[in-house]
């Protein structure tokens, strides 16, 4: 049973784990798709008042891995590649370290999967738009045209470099083949920098939002404004160079040691340290809180809307 | 032109693309839109297989042989042949389209999530646990004097207990602000309340204000890629 | 408890456990007693929210659709919480039929919120009004999701949109893109980052956990507003907490140093202080050891027999075994 | 509409237009400008020069791109330092497929730099590892805390003369058993990514943290509660980093001036070889403009709204 999920390292093999290309492997794999298949249409026959049931078992299971990990007492600083644990409990440990990777890296490969599901709502709805030809179809069939040939050469590109490159030569452009260089055009020249575009789109839209909220209107907005432009004013090096330079020339003139206190970067720094970091940290706390208790909710299928109704 | 003079040149134009819709949304920005969107499904679809589910399920599934270059084959790592399984799993979430057993997409839905949330437990200790801790900042001062250029070890001077005590304040009024539950009641309560809501403005500002650098440095990035790599480099240096 | 010599919680201590298990004691117990008393307690007034049903309203009139984001985030609870109060603000819209936009920019979140809200139209007797293109997928990629919920802005003329979720950098191009159109907007992150972007740019903001109250807000639901009870008692720990902490700190910190801490490579001990007298610092003090718990020495330093599997270097097998 | 009604309603597409001359103006002048350095970043160049000798850093690159503005200056500082300290280094990514071609890129660029101002030009496999992309990184950094062999098993690096050898072979990682060996741990990211370094790994190893502006505030925090060990935070970091590196901590200049300043602190040498001022010193000054651009807004918007409430009768908007 603790050979479940662990690891090991070849040439060892168990039972959960089997060398690459064998007949032991090649049944183990066929053998997992087909009880998952079982499992698909034995669920498609479940009834209506057991479903429930199976959807926050299953959410459960997940779940009581982690809080296990976390619960289990664990010994400081053992090293089980090492060394034998000394008992059941530490064994159980000692299972559960290595168990956790495995389980955590399901949530991603799953989400993986359902991808399809959303470039399938995506196609969808474009391609209705063609087949009736809706206003502007020709943009949607732009988008298809796109990610079809992006695909396709980002794949090819993949393909080449995984499997045919066992020098790496293509990591050098002189290398190249056709399809490395329309993959690149593609990826680098044209996406990429599509997303640096729109990111730094950002900018302008900060200085409309800045010019339009940022007026004295009331207490809240004033004191929201004051400290972000005392913030701004400190990302103006010159600007608190100058103005350090200033206030050592008053302290040294009146000797007041009191005065350094109102250099910029000092207030920026204070104004962050005892005014930031509290404000969000009250927020993080009940944002910490939030997820905490949804997470419990949602783990015991407590959750009546959503996703176990 | 060469190959790089056109991919900034493609770049440019993508750039201007987009950066159109800042005046109107016209069909120029429809059309980059558009091509923006694909590009990113085609990538979206290729980045998942080639950093999830092929390195991270595939190989796991089937084990990896390493071919060394005089041709001996070595293990790198074994089958983890149950990995199969999740496939079958995976493919439940495709139901939801289905009128009758549209339930089953929650299967797949709900592993993901209860992975999720058992991780909170330990996630929040570990991440507020130490906050808490810095939190507990000490306002009683052991000396009536401002901080001197060498402070002693263990001596607490008056202008930081005082800097603490606004610290706790700042931190607790703000958090009184998300008490959901009860009815702050009488002046000192619902003055707490409106303090913490002031307090939070100050610090909503203050991320305002640093976050500013971050989005113009974006934009000065953009502006150096068109004038200094495109129009400089690639176009008038005449590479 | 022989068998349990030596193990220890590794990081935390057991301060850390022992509060992260009150906190869940206080989730679960006020659940089930607001089962029982049907959930009949006072929530205070959240601005944001009691808009929605204004926003709905204008939509209607204007006979533009309304428009959803649940942010960006990968599927969790907040994406989750997000899809739960749009299933709120969808059932309203569809008893006035009021077309709904939902963008989803992860593929997981999409199959959630389509079920949802297939759910709600068909729990309100509409089935007929349920399109399945109201819930759509837009793209994973940060930008390229944010450069077409803006599109679909500007194209479709929405007259309210609904921001609520992990917004990260693409908060601001919703937001004023919205602006620039006119539209009401109801916004809130649980990126604390973003919220003043949503502040500067739109007309209500949910600040914080307001954002996972308004289920409870919303429906009245029994677990919901126990659960949210439960926080608030949570909350009056940790502010407890922080009060008890600066206070021990504040009289430990005024004590002269007699025994002293000191971390060496990993492990800790306490040692009698014998040098110049002064004061204790924080590291000294009661309160940091609670939360930065004590490991010595012989927790460190536990003789296991060696794994007879284990093929690394031999050396430092033999090392290993022979101390 | 009277004057001061104009300026509270400018149209946005006129303040768009004015930024993106000004900016585009600035980019054409370039002047060193003096500054002081937050003492988040001078922490992060003190805590980078205390690494001892021989130490290998971790560094996981989680940018993209979309950020270059900011994060490709501190990759860029980074990798100067590192260099310029002899410092061995592996790095991966735990939170964008896409971010380890990035510093690929970039590290060439700085190789080639360093190998033409004559420097000594560093080897794959020898003084550096690239382990490339990390899926999960909840996952990923939990298991470098419990086992970092574990974590990065079946990893393997291509080395000068000795073709594909396994990671734990070579010079860079040969003394590194679990994360506790590494000399600091930094993370240049321009997402939440640090939150979970720092939950599942700080107090195994010395962390660094080079952010965007926007993730900054949410690190701060961190920094406060002495979780991580320095920040860089934005463009300022990035010049901030420069600044230290151009200048030293506490180090007299000629005229016996100390530019960088930390009171009661060590003194630091500054950087002998290679570059320090860079991409930073560039942008830094084009900030200047753009910002002084966005306050004058403000006070515009606020000057012409003040003025039209004192005119008796004026509507208010």
């Amino acid at each position: 049973m603790l050979q479940f999920l662990a690891q090991a390292t070849p040439p060892e093999t168990n039972f959960w784990q089997q060398a690459p290309g064998t007949t032991g492997l090649i049944l183990g794999v066929v053998g997992a798709f087909i009880i998952g298949m079982l499992l698909f249409f034995g669920l498609s026959t479940i009834p209506t008042q057991f479903r429930r049931y199976i959807i926050v078992g299953f959410t459960f299971l997940a779940g009581l891995v982690f809080v296990l990990q976390y619960l289990w007492p664990r010994p400081i600083n053992a090293d089980f590649e090492k060394e034998l644990p000394r008992n059941a409990v530490e064994g159980f440990g000692a299972w559960l370290g290595v168990a956790i990777d495995p389980v955590a890296k399901t949530a991603n490969i799953l989400a993986a999967f359902l991808l399809g599901l959303g470039i399938f709502s995506l196609m969808r709805v474009h391609i209705n738009k063609i087949r009736r030809r809706a206003q502007d179809w020709g943009f949607s069939l732009i988008l298809i045209v796109s990610s079809v040939i992006m695909a396709i050469f980002g794949f090819w590109d993949w393909n080449m470099r995984q499997f045919n490159d066992p020098e790496a030569l293509l990591t050098s452009q002189e290398n190249w083949k056709f399809a490395n260089y329309v993959n690149d055009a593609l990826f680098d020249g044209m996406y990429q920098q599509m997303d640096a575009a729109m990111f730094s789109m950002i900018a302008f839209f900060i200085l409309s939002a800045a010019y339009r909220a940022f007026r004295i209107r009331s207490v809240e907005a004033t004191v929201m404004m004051a400290s972000a432009l005392i913030l701004m004013l400190n990302l103006m090096g010159a600007l608190t160079f100058m103005w350090s330079g200033w206030i050592n020339g008053l302290v040294e003139s009146t000797g007041n040691q009191f005065l350094t206190n109102f250099d910029l970067t000092v207030v920026a720094g204070w104004l962050r340290a005892n005014m930031q970091i509290p404000a969000i940290r009250a927020i993080e706390f009940g944002v910490g809180l939030g997820a905490l208790a949804m997470g419990l909710r949602l783990w015991l299928g407590l959750e009546k809307g959503g996703v176990s109704s | 032109m060469s190959y790089l003079a056109i991919k900034l040149t493609l770049a440019v134009f993508a750039t201007f693309g987009l950066y159109s819709v800042l005046y109107r949304e016209t069909r120029f920005y429809r059309f980059f839109e558009h091509i923006y969107l694909g590009l990113a499904a085609g990538y979206t679809l290729v980045a998942t297989w080639k950093d999830t589910l092929y390195t991270e399920w595939w190989i796991k599934m089937l084990g990896k042989t390493d071919v060394s270059a005089d041709g001996v084959a070595t293990v790198a790592s074994n089958g983890f042949w149950i990995y199969s399984i999740l496939a079958p799993i995976g493919l439940m979430g495709y139901m939801v389209f289905s009128k009758k057993h549209n339930w089953m997409s929650k299967i797949p839905i709900g592993i993901i999530l209860g992975i999720w949330s058992g991780q909170q437990l330990e996630v929040w200790w570990n991440t507020y646990g130490p906050q808490i801790y810095s939190s507990a900042l000490p306002v009683i001062p052991t000396t009536w004097s401002f901080v001197p250029a060498q402070p002693v070890a263990g001596e607490l001077y008056a202008s930081q207990a005082l800097t603490n005590a606004i610290f706790i304040f700042t931190l607790i009024s703000a958090f009184s602000y998300f008490l959901f539950s009860f009815e702050l009641k009488g002046k000192f309560l619902t003055g707490l309340n409106t303090m913490g809501r002031w307090m939070l403005m100050i610090g909503f500002g203050a991320i305002f204000g640093s976050t500013v650098m971050a989005r113009f440095a974006l934009v000065i990035d953009r502006m150096s890629y068109i004038w200094n790599e495109w129009l400089q480099g690639a176009i008038l240096g005449g590479s | 408890m022989n068998f349990l010599q030596g193990s220890q919680y590794l990081d935390t201590g057991w301060f850390g456990v022992f509060s992260t298990l009150l906190v869940v004691f206080f989730i679960l117990y006020n659940i089930a007693r607001a089962k029982k008393t049907g959930g009949n307690l006072f929530i205070r007034r959240i601005a944001g929210l009691n808009a929605i049903d204004d926003a709905i309203g204008r939509a209607t009139e204007m006979g533009r659709p309304i428009l959803m984001v649940p942010g960006i985030g990968d599927l969790d609870a907040v994406s989750v919480q997000a899809v739960n109060i749009f299933a709120q603000v969808t059932k309203t819209a569809a008893q006035f039929a009021t077309p709904i936009k939902l963008c989803c920019a992860r593929a997981t979140v999409y199959a959630v919120a389509q079920e949802v809200i297939r759910d709600v139209y068909s729990q309100q007797g509409m089935s007929d009004r349920y399109s399945i293109d109201s819930v759509q997928y837009i793209s994973d990629q940060q930008f390229a999701f944010a450069a077409g919920v803006s599109g679909i802005i500007l194209r479709e003329k929405v007259a309210a949109a609904f921001l609520l979720g992990a917004f990260y950098a693409e908060s601001l191009i919703f937001a004023e893109t919205c602006n620039s159109i006119g539209a009401i907007q109801v916004a809130g992150s649980t990126q604390s980052t973003q919220t003043p972007f949503f502040i500067a740019a739109c007309d209500y903001v949910l600040i914080g956990d307001e954002f996972y109250a308004a289920s409870a807000y919303l429906t009245r639901e029994p677990v919901l507003v126990g659960s949210l009870l439960g926080q608030d008692w949570a909350k009056i720990l940790m502010t407890a907490y922080v009060m008890l902490g600066f206070l021990i700190m504040s009289a430990e910190r005024l004590q002269p140093l007699a025994v002293q801490r000191i971390d060496e490579g990993g492990v800790s001990r306490m040692e009698p202080y014998e040098g110049e007298a002064k004061r204790k610092t924080a590291s000294d003090t009661m309160v940091h050891r609670l939360f930065n718990p004590l490991i010595t020495e012989e927790m460190n330093t536990i003789e296991r027999e060696p794994n007879p599997d284990y093929e690394g270097e031999e050396e430092a097998a033999n090392a290993g075994g022979g101390a | 509409m009277t004057i001061w009604e104009k300026l509270q309603a400018v149209d946005r597409r006129i303040l768009y237009l004015i930024l993106a001359v000004c900016v585009s103006a600035g980019l054409f002048i370039t002047i060193e400008i003096p500054t002081d350095p937050d003492p988040s970043s001078r922490d992060l160049y003190q805590a980078i020069m205390d690494i001892p000798e021989g130490k290998t850093v971790i560094i996981q690159s989680d940018w993209t791109n979309s950020t270059r503005g900011e994060s490709m200056g501190h990759f860029e500082n980074l990798l100067r330092l590192l260099m310029s300290r002899n410092l061995k280094f592996v790095f991966y990514s735990a939170a964008d497929p896409i971010a380890p071609q990035v510093a690929r890129t970039t590290l060439a660029r700085i190789i080639k730099e360093r190998k033409d101002e004559g420097l000594y030009e560093y080897q794959i496999g020898e003084d550096y590892i690239d382990l490339g992309y990390f899926a999960n990184a909840e996952a990923t950094n939990l298991n470098m805390g419990i086992d970092l062999r574990n974590a990065w098993s079946g990893k393997r690096t291509k080395k000068a003369g000795a073709g594909e050898i396994s990671i734990w072979e070579s010079p860079v990682l040969k003394d590194v058993r679990k994360i506790e060996d590494a000399g600091m741990m930094i993370v240049v990211t321009a997402s939440a990514s640090i939150d979970v370094a720092v939950q599942r790994l700080n107090k195994k190893v010395s962390i660094g943290a080079m952010v965007t502006g926007v993730v900054g505030p949410t690190v701060l925090p961190f920094y406060q509660a002495k979780q991580v060990n320095g920040v860089a935070v934005g463009l300022k970091g990035v010049y901030d980093l420069e600044y230290c590196m151009a200048n030293g901590v506490n180090l007299k200049d000629e005229d016996g001036n100390i530019k960088v300043l930390n009171k009661g602190g060590k003194e630091y040498p500054k950087i002998t070889e290679g570059k320090t001022l860079a991409r930073g010193s560039k942008y830094y000054g084009t900030l200047h403009i753009a910002l002084i651009l966005l306050i004058l807004a403000v006070v515009l918007g606020n000057v012409g709204m003040a003025m039209s409430r004192k005119k008796p009768g004026a509507k208010r908007s």
